[in-house]
């Protein structure tokens, strides 16, 4: 298929129209909104899901040695992507130091809803991927914050109060790693007749309930593209664009010796693309409390997220049915 | 019916960083606390709400304390330091207990 | 069937005993309670459930120049249905004029729930409905909250200091209404095949939830009830009885000349019927705040949701067998 | 199937691995945690969907006389257990008498989410109990609570300002206790047809909502045993296993001459062995206020319910077979 | 704008002991009062949290009653007879309000 | 460690008129607000609860505003203005904080 026709047919599916009617209602002013308790509920719902799938491919297909290579390539990304981010950052925007840190954070992370879109994209198009890319994005988590406080620290010594060893404490205890994580591995041990009588709530309602989750978080990021304008300028809105292709590209040339399907090549080229925006969030407001969230949670949510959702996930598609095809 | 004066304490802290909060007023040997939850404000990082979110970097948090007046001091500086880096509104203000000895 | 066999098999029916369970359960002063939140999320579900399926009807289809007609239908009826209930409960009751306003403009909205509960109904005796009528449904939310708003001027110079240009803003821009018009679109543009992944969620569990939120519906009911003594007297409870089958009767009338099916009529008829409990009420504490809103929620929610649930929509499916059968 | 391959074969269902990984959650300190409003919800669902399984299953098989023994039973038991509870904690342990009589009043009365644990071993191993066994479980909640409340009134005559009558309206009231019932009555008269189109969520989403829930008992539990050194001391721990084990054994030979199945004798034991945690607790804090909270939720969240769920349902379930095999 | 001298009573409760509290404060002919929810909290019996709760055992509710000075005592009084016995905390303090002869 | 004296507003407020007020209290240029949830609560119009309600027309939050005792009058008579035909409690008090400038 052609990008136009994956671009296509992916703005058309509910997942996507759903995520487009939050981001109209919030700008309109709409008073829709999602209780935040299911909101909550939902994020869980979809780690949960996701580590089962994931979980559940692998006792299928046993453990390959490219697992290792990728999670190392997960790994390597999620500690190098912050570094190239805050210098890109610094030379092409007018971030403060602690600011660009603290955003480079985001975007060595990954966001678990954009796997969750990606996987439901391939599945439309009747490809799959590794299991094992669930334990990749699990370890792509959380180095990204560790190297960002690093950064931080040595550009601003004072920046941070938090020891790394309470902070790699706090990211790696979080509960949507450890809900991955622990959902992964439940897959794993139960194997596909073990996780059979639980499918009617993890598959088959995954799609649905993932258009309720993308409404909700259009309405988050429609309500945060409000305050664009006070905190991001053109400059700003571009790096959130063109930093997912950068980081995309780097992992698809490194998935070029990682003998992945296409489906697992998207899949690592979209982990690399995404920008987080629950663990990471929450962390930099304990270790860079002085960075300003507003910056960070709109780049992330008001212009990475939609720009992967809508034309960045068939864009990586085509480009892994390119390399791999 | 005897009452005693007693200071309130009411800060408003994001929800990240209350559990270092609450890990100081721990530290401070207070009596207690209790955390009410906040949703939607604004200030002048703007306006938030917390409807729909999934991530609690956002919200906010109201932590109340009930401490003695010879202590207020000490708890009120310990807390200041910490909250002061931070999104916070930190009050004090007079109340009366009827169980003196408790706080 | 005859109606004795109709309004039985509604009366055993999950749905219908789960809201009778709910009431009894409130009147009995038990503590069950639903959160908040979880009934708040039900109400969209059931928005956005209904309008996916409207819009894949109308996918499947196509336009007829019928929808023109009934779109037509329900904005009259939406006007001018306040007009009537109002001078009724001037006559017939010792409302003040504000009161008498706030609860006319109940009337002439709409109920979701009432409408979920109709097409329940259908789905049981195996009859379908025009998936426009989801659009009409829509167009009924808010006609009747300006209608109101201009009785209420007209009676009290003073009632308001709202603008009918804000008004209507937050009206159409309710949430729910956003919700279901959003989704009508969606299911519209998506189609039966576009749609076909959401259904585990959106179709199979629709019963079974509705269930849950006619339960707590009864809990709500149930507890307004309990105030309704001191809040209306027999009059205004024989209003709330005897306007549902006014309008009902009044938009089968005009559904003689629209060409809809059975399934259709009774829809429409219900549609007039039923009185809104969640958008209206919540935009008359804003225009109307000095009108008091244990009136219209105990009318609505406490006796004319439970009379049309139980009694008014097996009448409304005998009526249209009668009319188009 | 030996006990030993039933015990396996529960700790690897995706069930209790789920409850497993949040007890581990909270241990390691995780920020993970489930919405109050979710916990609640998924409480109350899971008494719906026992509730409607139990009354579908005794419209099926209609009413045979062990329902009244078995009821009579059930109500003997919960009535019984408590004084045997206070008597050995009072003999074994340090707790005084009203903390011993709050203990005592738990583990008379059932914990529905063990039941539904039960229900669910029993669906994996291909077995099947009688439906009346949820009227037996509604019985035996409250009985307990009124027993505990006597055995304090008579150690400490000021133990308690809530009349008799009070704390049996309350109790009697208590929302889970009139969700079962209700729903059993539902599925009783809506009977297997009627039941049939709310199966979707009813049925088919019960173990991965029961997975979720656990998730959530997991977390709960764990946290309760960070502070289980404060108030429990090893005789405490050892009563919170015993106890289960003797309940069950008195279960298990008063089952002999009654009649029941596999299945349901299994069911009965699990009833007897399981300790309250939700209805109980929140009676015993009117009842007996000045009753430590934390000593009777640890054991009953922290000790029993974590063995029964992990090693007592297998161990029952092999009892039932040995004695009705 | 001319204002009138009220006591607030702030009463931090457990959730079940809620509806006892609420019919205290009636019977008492105060002319009203607001529920508000605590998610957490740390006190002589250790810390508590709301999340994932399903029983309300543990929880508490801040119970918010505006009175008339003249009487607040006789309202302290009942309140304190109900709440001595249990975990709870109850202060009170001064506050100024418009409408006087509402409370 | 020097305090400075403020007023604490407090507004408990119907849910549909919330908006409103903020936008009145923006206009007012107030540092900013907190919005607590209320979960239940009685009055001249009788007892509510917010559990189950499908609709927010009768849940009631509460709204609360540090202000700098200069410009608390003018706050209060515009948010008095406001108040005044709804359902509606409001209420100030006396509080200090650290950070006077910040109000
Ligand atoms: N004057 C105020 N009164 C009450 N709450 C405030 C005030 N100023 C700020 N807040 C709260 O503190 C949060 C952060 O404030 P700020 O750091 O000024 O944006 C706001 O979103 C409000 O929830
Ligand atoms: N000094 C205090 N200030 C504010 N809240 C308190 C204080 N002490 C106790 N509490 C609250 O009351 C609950 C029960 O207190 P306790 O009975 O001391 O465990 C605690 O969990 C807190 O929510
Ligand atoms: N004296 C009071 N103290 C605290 N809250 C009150 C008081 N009176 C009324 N309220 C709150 O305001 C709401 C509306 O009050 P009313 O208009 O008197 O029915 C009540 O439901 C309470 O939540
Ligand atoms: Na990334
Ligand atoms: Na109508
Ligand atoms: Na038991």
């Amino acid at each position: 298929m052609s990008f136009l026709d994956l671009a296509l047919g992916n703005l058309l599916s509910p997942v996507v129209l759903f995520f487009l009617l939050g981001v109209g209602a919030a700008i309109a002013r709409s008073d829709l909104s999602i209780p935040e308790a299911v909101a909550k509920f939902l994020a869980l719902y979809l780690m949960m899901a996701i580590g089962l799938k994931g979980g559940v491919e692998v006792a299928k297909q046993g453990l390959t040695p490219t697992l290792l290579l990728a999670v190392l390539a997960g790994l390597a990304l999620s500690f190098l992507i912050p570094l190239l981010a805050y210098a890109v950052l610094r030379a092409m925007t007018k971030l403060s130091a602690l600011d660009a840190a603290a955003v480079a954070a985001h975007y060595g992370s990954i966001s678990a809803v954009t796997l969750a879109a990606a996987l439901d994209v391939l599945n439309r198009v009747g490809l799959t991927s590794e299991g094992y890319m669930v334990a990749v994005a699990a370890v792509m988590e959380t180095p990204a914050i560790i190297s960002a406080l690093l950064i931080a620290r040595r550009a601003v010594p004072k920046a941070s109060s938090t020891t790394t060893r309470e902070l790699l404490h706090e990211a790696s205890l979080n509960g949507s790693v450890i809900t991955l994580v622990g959902a992964f591995f439940i897959g794993w041990i139960a194997g596909p007749d073990g996780v059979k009588p639980v499918s009617p709530l993890f598959t088959d309602l995954f799609r649905g309930l993932l258009c309720i989750f993308l409404l909700d978080m259009g309405l988050v990021a429609g309500r945060g593209l409000a305050r664009a304008k006070k905190y991001l300028d053109l400059r700003l809105v571009a790096f959130g664009i063109l930093m997912p292709l950068v980081a995309g590209a780097i992992a698809a040339v490194m998935s070029l010796g990682m003998g992945l399907s296409i489906g697992g090549t998207m899949v690592f080229i979209t982990l690399a693309a995404s920008a987080s925006y629950i663990a990471v969030p929450a962390a930099m407001r304990i270790a860079l409390p002085q960075a300003e969230p507003a910056i960070y949670l709109t780049l992330s949510l008001g212009v990475t997220f939609p720009f992967n959702l809508t034309l960045g996930l068939p864009l990586y598609l085509a480009a892994a049915q390119m390399l791999k095809g | 019916m005897q009452t005693f004066i007693k200071k309130r304490l009411e800060i408003v802290i994001e929800h990240p960083a209350r559990k270092g909060l609450c890990a100081i007023l721990d530290a401070q040997k207070v009596t207690g606390y209790s955390v009410v939850p906040v949703i939607s404000g604004s200030g002048q990082h703007g306006p938030w709400e917390e409807a729909g979110q999934v991530t609690s970097a956002e919200g906010m948090v109201m932590v109340i304390c009930i401490v003695d007046p010879a202590q207020a001091l000490r708890v009120m500086e310990a807390v200041y330091e910490f909250v002061q880096p931070r999104k916070a509104i930190l009050t004090i203000s007079e109340v009366q207990v009827v169980r003196g000895e408790r706080f």
